[in-house]
């Protein structure tokens, strides 16, 4: 009982947590059509500018201009450098981004070390928020969580109440004809990429005091990160809302689960033999538990290609 | 046999809500130029669609030459000889003309895992290739980049490409879309002379086309075959002229 | 001729950080035998490269390095590369008879090395778990930081089976109970309060971790976070912006390390001034394990060192077999059999009244205990055999 | 014809590249015509079927582990394979990987036959380390080449004339299979798939098998780098390796057959030459492969066949703007390399270290100068550079794109 | 009064010379037709007009603002609509989220166009509204596209080859919307290969012939001219 409700609380935060990193990625991915794969270094530039304008000032400066920062990094890739390889089509724009991503890293390297920072929650949010079995429940994770929330309700209100939504996806099809429409197709995918980037750099200055700020962040959240987003249906925020808890929630259960192959053998009576085995047979699903996403994707790939929520098949 | 080459019978097919095809029967004879006629959203293309394997039909059965091809994947029912061509042209805009008919020529001799042969050996089907080119005389082009056509000859090479297989029944739809009168007719007189022998059916608004072209019409009304004949017959059917010709042109 | 030694490290990518500590031990430790008067009254000459963090990169880097004239090859990190060059060097003193080279493992932990992997021409101056953790459990057990039920977290992948074995054996040698134990990713968890909701669930007192890098910085911050008090005993929390990373929750884990700065008293004090004096700073990470390492194979080297001489590297090989460097903690020396280092091992605690600070932060190790090389030294793996030139 | 004569001296420098250079730099090309294979072998799915693969290293790492399978087999002598067939067993392998991995993959198209590429290989690179008896564990599995005739192997030279052989053969089996029908159905795939379908062909198996042929070839690329470090590990499993196949087939261009070609060979060499320079390398090349991707988006062998265009075409005007920009593009390049080596080399440890302990900033060695950072000529000097560099840069361009015709807008927009 | 006046119009793909000094006006109000064999430059004319295709040299001119060089929005914004002959419906989006896309504010003293007439035109439409647009048939493409331009309150709409594909009855009835448009105020360039209807809804005839206009006339003046039919319209 203990451990579910606890690994529940923890599976929801880590969830909401994933939910803001890939809410942009979704976003851009399924508005922009673009395969953001810099979308992580977001995260991560997020994290540490946070992280060193915290320290110079407060965290609650830091939550509010790391973020502008990124975005201000992210209006600039589009207008000056994916913009330009629009012509070429969406996979010039993919390796654009993936060389970005990589050059992010090293970045990052160059000038913060190539070693986790110590980016900590502010004094105000360390301490327990409430105390379950005996267990302390961080406050920041509750702040993260809030966090997380509020942006979903901004994003709803933003693609609802206006037409951006759909201008942006017409544009990705047939920018020039959305032009004849009357509307600045540039402008609008610059705010879009803009708005995208700013929720990466937003959750990296959250996050990032939550888990860890090392050059190493944005590969290891790249990657979940699109699992988010294929899962949930690509571009779909709702859809990613729900990829992202049960991820989340996958994760943090699958750690209970000390079950492999040979004990469901075993169930048959050939539970020995399986040991004997061994190899994929002993393999127990809680030490896969980072690897689940991977499978998650790839069995919603080949059984519903759309996602949970896409409107694709 | 005048057995019907193709038979449809009580064709259904749903898209959520909305049936769109309502139980069609339709049987187009071996040889003939069969026009399927309709209002726009009449369900003609999904009936191509259906018939060509691209869409599953939710009920009722098609047969070729008497087999069940309902439900069957595209590429066996091409292998079955019948091929179509799209309403919106589907090339291979990044090859040349010529690549994008020899792809189709490979087809009717049935070279489709031919890893080991070299394009430029395959002697026969490098004629067939250039037949083809001549007779959707795009000789002229050949070598061009099939994206660079203009829409004219990129409509004439779609037509080649659903010739190219070899099939026995051809599938058409809306090939004269987007041509000048000019065009209309060498499309008209080319599409008489590939199909000399075949069995074609056509979806077309030009009536002019449509009259000349075809010794049977079928008109689809929403979803519903509502009338089938000889082009005589459909000119005077007081219910085509209400749902689809309007007043008669003079 | 000569000396010439070649140092294969990962200076970029993701393992740099890691690289550093070790090569700037390895720089301090030639440059100290160089002041001493070199090889064959020669200066030796250090050759770095750069490994690409890959085990190809390796190869080729070491071709390289041979072509360079390099007659000794050291290497610490990515036991993956360790492995690599293990073996390159094994094959190219098969088919190069008389020019052989000899390498220098300085940092790689895992037990291979001196178990199916062991071989003549390969020493190894690091520990491994096995050896490790049996210090650990016996210095926690003495300091009464070992409670009666461990629960052991490590990371999915042989170093650390390893060590969980490891754990299994010492923690149940020392009296206490396993209550549970984990296997997981190796850095890929972002989150680890699900593993600390598991590890309260089986009610441990006590952790037994051979986690490093992120891995053991999140799970030490998750255990933070829960405010669940147990002790821990770890091997890695002292990577470069670990303590910092880990802030407050990390005081009172205990650390298994090859050495520590507290030790040794006044040579120990010498030392640190003197590493700091020539790189810059103390030496509170990796670079004592090199510069002992190397310092020991000085040893050797002035062993067969004569002026003018040739290099003889199977007569460098054969001494160092025999010879001994003292550290200000005790003695390292090989192992004949496996070419295993016996050594002591530092157990020490994350305190703030450690001497020396670390990362900037008011947190540092506090020597726990020195335990002697005899006390650490675990038996020599049935799986050694080693071929011995004639 | 002039085409084959460069082909033909190419392969004539490749043979005789072992009389004249160092062993080591024969090591250094051996890693490097790895790299061009695999880089080839992957361009076959990616670039003439359209089909971009983000798990290709497990092919690449599956041909390799089965070659030294193979090798410790015929060490033991339970096999007979003559030493230069080995890589063979890589290209098995790797066919029979890739048919079963691309019996799945190609359910799907575009992103997410990616994605499904990328998932399969995480998960084989997850459970690898968990099948030690396969994967060798951490420090992976190694063997010994057999000597063969009169080839010792032993030899550094041995091993090169081993992989050019089987790198030409296999290029050469490459070019072959575009030439074949079956070939030229394959970029059908990646022009229209629907057309493909209904001409008749079966879409999927079609896709299996142009997978399972890409996958071979990188077997057989994998199980070269396995004979010639007689050694491999999982780590090779990761997605860097996957990565790096990408970086080097688009760097080349993959609208080009040898695009893939040259972009691995210039970034194996960039990588082995740069990293002895600078340990910001990785920088460099991911900086590197950004411009490549932004001012000459189909690679350097589009590049150069375009330059080589203007020569026949005598288009002295395109080539003078060409000529116009190298020299402030270099510029800008030395500007961006001298700030980002003077940052890392103020930033890094010891530098901060010594810092802190004479409280001075003591000058920076750089190019055999010393930059002082306190001084703002040793910033502005680079920053100049670039502004001047990319001034310049800027001119030309605006000054010949008033001659150029513009682009029309609408172009490829065309309903689909 | 002249809205929209084109001068010596220059416009190229690429290398290849589409447009050789093409020069027209279109008085407010006014239904011009713009006639000419396939691949004689209408389209690019029209593309050329709406920014779509940077006119090389040249002036566009509405009233008294100069458009060449502009970027689209900003051509639309100053009240040119387009609709183009490939359709371009956005065919990820819904039919009436296509037309949500071209609702712009109403111009001043202008008639208003809203969504309800839009479907009071073509009913069709109303019933396929939540349909994705890739889905709707061919025909309703075209009367979706046309909708979608017309809510941008323009006050000149370009018109290309709106019949193509059309049943026989809606194209009587497009023609019919056409004059309808027309009529409210909105001055209309109609390409069309279809003549009866050219002539039948337009006061004035164009035709095109390597890149320029080669005719002008009222549709009767055209129907007397048989040479000029002969020698630009059809083949000889
Ligand atoms: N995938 C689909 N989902 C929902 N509705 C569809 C789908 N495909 C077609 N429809 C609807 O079915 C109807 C028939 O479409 P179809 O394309 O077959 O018409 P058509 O007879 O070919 O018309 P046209 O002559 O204009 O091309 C249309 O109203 C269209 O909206
Ligand atoms: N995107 C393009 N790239 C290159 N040439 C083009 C392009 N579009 C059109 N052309 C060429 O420009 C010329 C004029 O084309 P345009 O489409 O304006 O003619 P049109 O009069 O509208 O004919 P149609 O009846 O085919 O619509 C044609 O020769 C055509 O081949
Ligand atoms: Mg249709
Ligand atoms: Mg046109």
């Amino acid at each position: 009982m203990e451990f579910i409700v606890i690994s529940a609380l923890n599976g929801l935060v880590y969830g909401l947590l994933l939910f803001m990193v890939s809410a942009g990625l979704t976003l851009i991915f399924g508005m922009m059509g673009i395969v953001n794969f810099a979308h992580a270094s977001f995260y991560m530039l997020g994290a540490y500018l946070s992280f060193t304008i915290a320290r110079i000032s407060n965290f609650w400066l830091a939550l509010l201009i790391a973020p502008l920062i990124v975005m201000a990094a992210g209006m600039f890739i589009e207008r000056f450098m994916l913009r330009r390889v629009h012509g070429f089509g969406h996979s010039q724009q993919l390796l654009l981004t993936f060389g970005i991503a990589f050059v992010f890293e090293e970045l990052v390297k160059l000038f913060w070390g190539n070693f986790p920072v110590a980016y900590r929650p502010p004094p105000l949010l360390s301490g327990p928020a409430f105390s379950l079995f005996g267990t302390n429940f961080p406050s920041y994770r509750v702040f993260v969580a809030a966090v997380a929330i509020v942006l979903l309700g901004l994003l709803y209100l933003l693609l609802q109440k206006t037409r951006i939504g759909i201008i942006v996806r017409a544009s990705v099809q047939r920018p020039g004809m959305v032009s004849a429409l009357g509307h600045n197709v540039p402008l609008v995918f610059l705010g879009v990429f803009g708005v995208g980037a700013w929720m990466a750099g937003l959750a990296g200055a959250v996050g990032g005091a939550l888990l860890t700020t090392s050059p190493t962040m944005s590969g290891e959240m790249s990657v979940i990160a699109f699992v988010v987003v294929v899962v949930g249906g690509l571009g779909s925020l709702l859809g990613a809302f729900i990829a992202s808890l049960l991820i989340g929630l996958l994760t943090s259960f699958s750690v209970g689960f000390q079950v492999s192959l040979a004990d469901v053998a075993q169930l048959f009576g050939y539970g020995e033999q399986a040991r004997q085995i061994g190899g994929l047979l002993t393999l127990e699903i809680s030490s896969m538990s980072a690897s689940l996403p991977a499978l998650l994707m790839l069995v919603v790939l080949l059984t519903r290609p759309a996602g949970l929520m896409g409107d694709r098949n | 046999m005048t057995k019907d080459i193709i038979q449809l019978t009580d064709l259904r097919k749903r898209f959520g809500e909305s049936e769109i095809i309502r139980g069609v029967d339709l049987g187009v004879k071996r040889g003939e130029r069969h026009a399927l006629i309709g209002p726009n959203g009449a369900g003609k293309s999904t009936l191509f669609h259906l018939i060509s394997g691209l869409y599953k039909p939710s009920s009722g059965d098609i047969r070729l030459n008497g087999d069940s091809i309902a439900g069957l994947a595209p590429h066996l029912i091409t292998r079955r000889g019948l091929s179509r061509s799209f309403q919106i042209t589907t090339i291979f805009p990044r090859l040349s003309v010529y690549e994008n008919l020899r792809i189709a020529a490979m087809a009717r001799h049935g070279r489709r895992y031919a890893l080991f042969s070299l394009a430029s050996k395959a002697t026969v089907i490098n004629r067939d290739t250039d037949e083809l080119l001549e007779l959707v005389r795009l000789t002229q082009a050949r070598d061009k980049f099939a994206g660079d056509l203009t829409y004219s000859e990129q409509r004439a090479l779609e037509i080649g490409m659903a010739i190219g297989p070899g099939a026995d029944v051809i599938l058409l739809d809306e090939p004269m879309a987007g041509m000048s009168r000019e065009e209309t007719h060498y499309m008209l007189n080319l599409i008489r002379d590939i199909t000399q022998g075949k069995t074609l059916l056509v979806v077309e608004h030009d009536m002019e086309v449509v009259f000349s072209l075809c010794d049977r019409i079928s008109v689809l009304v929403y979803g519903e075959v509502i009338a089938s004949g000889t082009p005589e017959e459909i000119r005077s059917n007081g219910r085509v002229q209400e749902a689809y010709l309007g007043e008669v042109p003079a | 001729e000569p000396l010439k030694i070649a140092v294969i490290e990962a200076f970029s990518g993701p393992n740099a950080q890691t690289a550093i500590p070790f090569v700037e031990g390895v720089r301090y430790a030639i440059g100290k035998l160089n002041k001493e008067g070199g090889f064959n009254g020669e200066p030796i000459v250090v050759t770095e490269y750069d490994s690409l963090n890959q085990t190809a990169g390796a190869a080729e880097k070491l071709k390289a390095a041979i072509a360079d004239g390099a007659r000794i090859i050291i290497q610490s990190t990515n036991s993956a590369i360790t492995a690599q060059i293990s073996e390159d060097v094994r094959k190219y003193n098969l088919r190069n008879k008389g020019k052989e080279i000899l390498f220098m493992m300085e940092g790689s932990e895992a037990a291979e090395f001196t178990a199916e992997k062991c071989q003549f021409w390969a020493f190894k101056t690091a520990s491994n778990p096995f050896i490790r953790i049996k210090a650990l459990v016996s210095a926690m057990k003495d300091t009464g930081k070992l409670g009666s039920k461990v629960y052991s977290i490590n990371q999915n992948y042989s170093y650390g089976v390893d060590h969980e074995k490891a754990q299994a054996l010492y923690a149940k040698e020392a009296g206490a109970q396993i209550v549970g134990s984990t296997l997981h990713d190796t850095a890929k968890i972002q989150d680890f309060s699900p593993y600390v909701a598991q590890i309260k669930a089986s009610g441990a007192d006590t952790i037994l971790s051979g986690n490093w890098g992120n891995d053991i910085i999140l799970f030490m911050r998750a255990l933070g976070d829960a405010g669940l008090k147990v002790n821990v005993g770890n091997t890695s929390l002292d990577t470069t912006g670990a303590l910092s990373a880990m802030g407050p929750s990390a005081l009172g884990a205990v650390l298994v390390k090859l050495y520590n700065l507290e030790a040794g008293g006044k040579a120990g004090e010498t030392f640190a001034e003197d590493f700091k004096a020539v790189i810059g700073h103390y030496p509170y990470n990796e670079e004592p394990t090199t510069a002992f390492g190397t310092l020991l194979l000085g040893e050797a080297l002035k062993k067969v060192s004569q002026p003018g001489g040739k290099v003889d590297i199977k007569a460098v090989a054969l001494a160092l077999e025999n010879v001994s460097y003292d550290s200000p903690a005790g003695r390292w020396s090989f192992r004949k059999e496996d070419h295993q280092l016996l050594l002591p091992v530092a157990v020490s605690e994350v305190s703030k009244e450690a001497r020396y600070k670390v990362d900037g932060t008011d947190m540092g190790f506090k020597l726990l205990k020195i335990v002697s090389p005899e006390d650490s030294a675990v038996p020599v793996d049935p799986k050694c055999k080693m071929d011995r030139p004639s | 014809m002039m085409r084959i004569g460069l082909l033909a001296s190419i392969v004539a420098l490749l043979l005789g590249a072992p009389l004249v250079l160092s062993g080591h730099v024969v090591g250094v090309l051996t890693t490097a015509l790895i790299a061009v294979l695999f880089a080839m072998a992957f361009n076959l799915l990616s670039g003439r079927a359209g089909m971009l693969s983000f798990g290709h290293a497990a092919y690449f790492a599956i041909g390799g582990f089965a070659v030294i399978h193979a090798m410790q087999a015929v060490e033991k002598g339970l096999l007979w394979l003559p030493t230069p067939l080995l890589p063979l067993v890589g290209g098995v392998a790797g066919l029979i990987g890739g048919l079963c991995a691309g019996y799945f993959a190609t359910l799907r198209s575009g992103v997410y036959f990616s994605m499904v590429t990328l998932a399969l290989a995480e998960l084989l690179h997850a459970i690898a380390p968990n099948l030690g008896s396969i994967f060798g564990g951490e420090v992976g599995l190694t063997t010994m080449r057999m000597p063969w005739t009169s080839f010792d192997y032993g030899n550094e030279v041995h091993v090169y004339y081993t992989v050019v052989a089987w790198v030409v053969l296999c290029i050469g089996l490459l070019y072959a299979y575009n030439q074949t029908l079956f070939g030229r159905l394959t970029v059908g795939v990646r022009e229209a798939e629907r057309r493909v379908s209904f001409l008749g062909y079966n879409l999927h198996h079609t896709k299996i098998i142009v997978f399972g042929v890409s996958a071979m070839f990188s077997g057989i690329a994998g199980g070269l780098l396995a004979f010639t470090t007689e050694s491999i590990n999982y780590s090779i499993l990761g997605m860097g390796m996957s990565a790096s196949v990408v970086l080097h087939t688009f760097v080349g261009g993959s609208g080009v057959f040898f695009g893939p070609a040259v972009g691995a060979f210039v970034f194996a060499l960039f990588g082995s030459l740069v990293s002895d320079m600078t340990k910001n390398w990785l920088l460099y090349q991911g900086i590197l492969f950004v411009g490549i991707m932004m001012f000459m988006g189909d690679g350097l062998a589009m590049l150069w066949l375009r330059i080589v265009n203007e020569f026949k075409e005598r288009n002295w005007s395109a080539l003078k703007l060409r000529a116009l920009l190298l020299p402030p593009g270099l510029l800008v390049a030395a500007g961006v390399v001298t700030l980002l080596e003077l940052t890392s080399r103020i930033l890094d440890q010891q530098y901060a270290a010594i810092v802190s302990r004479t409280k001075a900033w003591p000058p920076v060695s750089l190019y055999g100068f010393n930059w002082n950072p306190t001084a703002l000529a040793t910033w502005l000097v680079p920053i100049l550079a670039i502004g001047a560099g990319a001034g310049l840069v800027f001119l030309a361009i605006s000054r010949a794109g008033r001659e150029a015709a513009p682009r029309a807008a609408l172009a490829g927009e065309h309903a689909r | 009064m002249t809205l929209l006046s084109v001068t010596n119009l220059h416009s190229h793909y690429g290398k290849s010379h589409i447009l050789h000094g093409m020069s027209f006006s279109l008085a407010a109000g006014e239904m011009i037709a713009l006639l000419g064999r396939n691949g004689s430059g209408r389209s690019t004319a029209m593309k050329a007009i709406m920014g779509l295709v940077a006119p090389t040299r040249g002036s566009i001119k509405l009233d008294t603002k100069e458009l060449a060089g502009l970027p689209s929005y900003k051509i639309n914004r100053a009240g040119i609509a387009y609709v183009p002959e490939e359709r371009l419906a956005f065919s990820n989006l819904t039919v009436e989220e296509n037309l949500h896309i071209g609702v712009a504010a109403p111009r001043p003293n202008a008639k208003a166009w809203s969504l309800e007439e839009m479907y009071g035109f073509f009913p069709r439409l109303k019933e396929r509204r939540n349909v994705k647009a890739g889905s709707i048939s061919g025909g309703e493409q075209q009367m979706l596209t046309l909708c979608r331009s017309l809510l941008g309150q323009p006050s000149v709409i370009l018109i290309d080859e709106p019949t193509e594909g059309l049943a026989p009855k809606i194209v009587d009835h497009l023609a019919d919307v056409m004059r309808d448009i027309n009529r409210q105020g909105v001055a209309s360039i109609l390409v069309e290969q279809k003549m009866t209807i050219a002539l039948k809804l337009c006061s004035r005839c164009l035709i095109m012939g390597h890149g320029a206009i080669v005719f002008e006339g009222t549709p009767e003046e055209l129907i007397a001219t048989p040479s000029v039919r002969r020698e630009w319209l059809e083949v000889a």
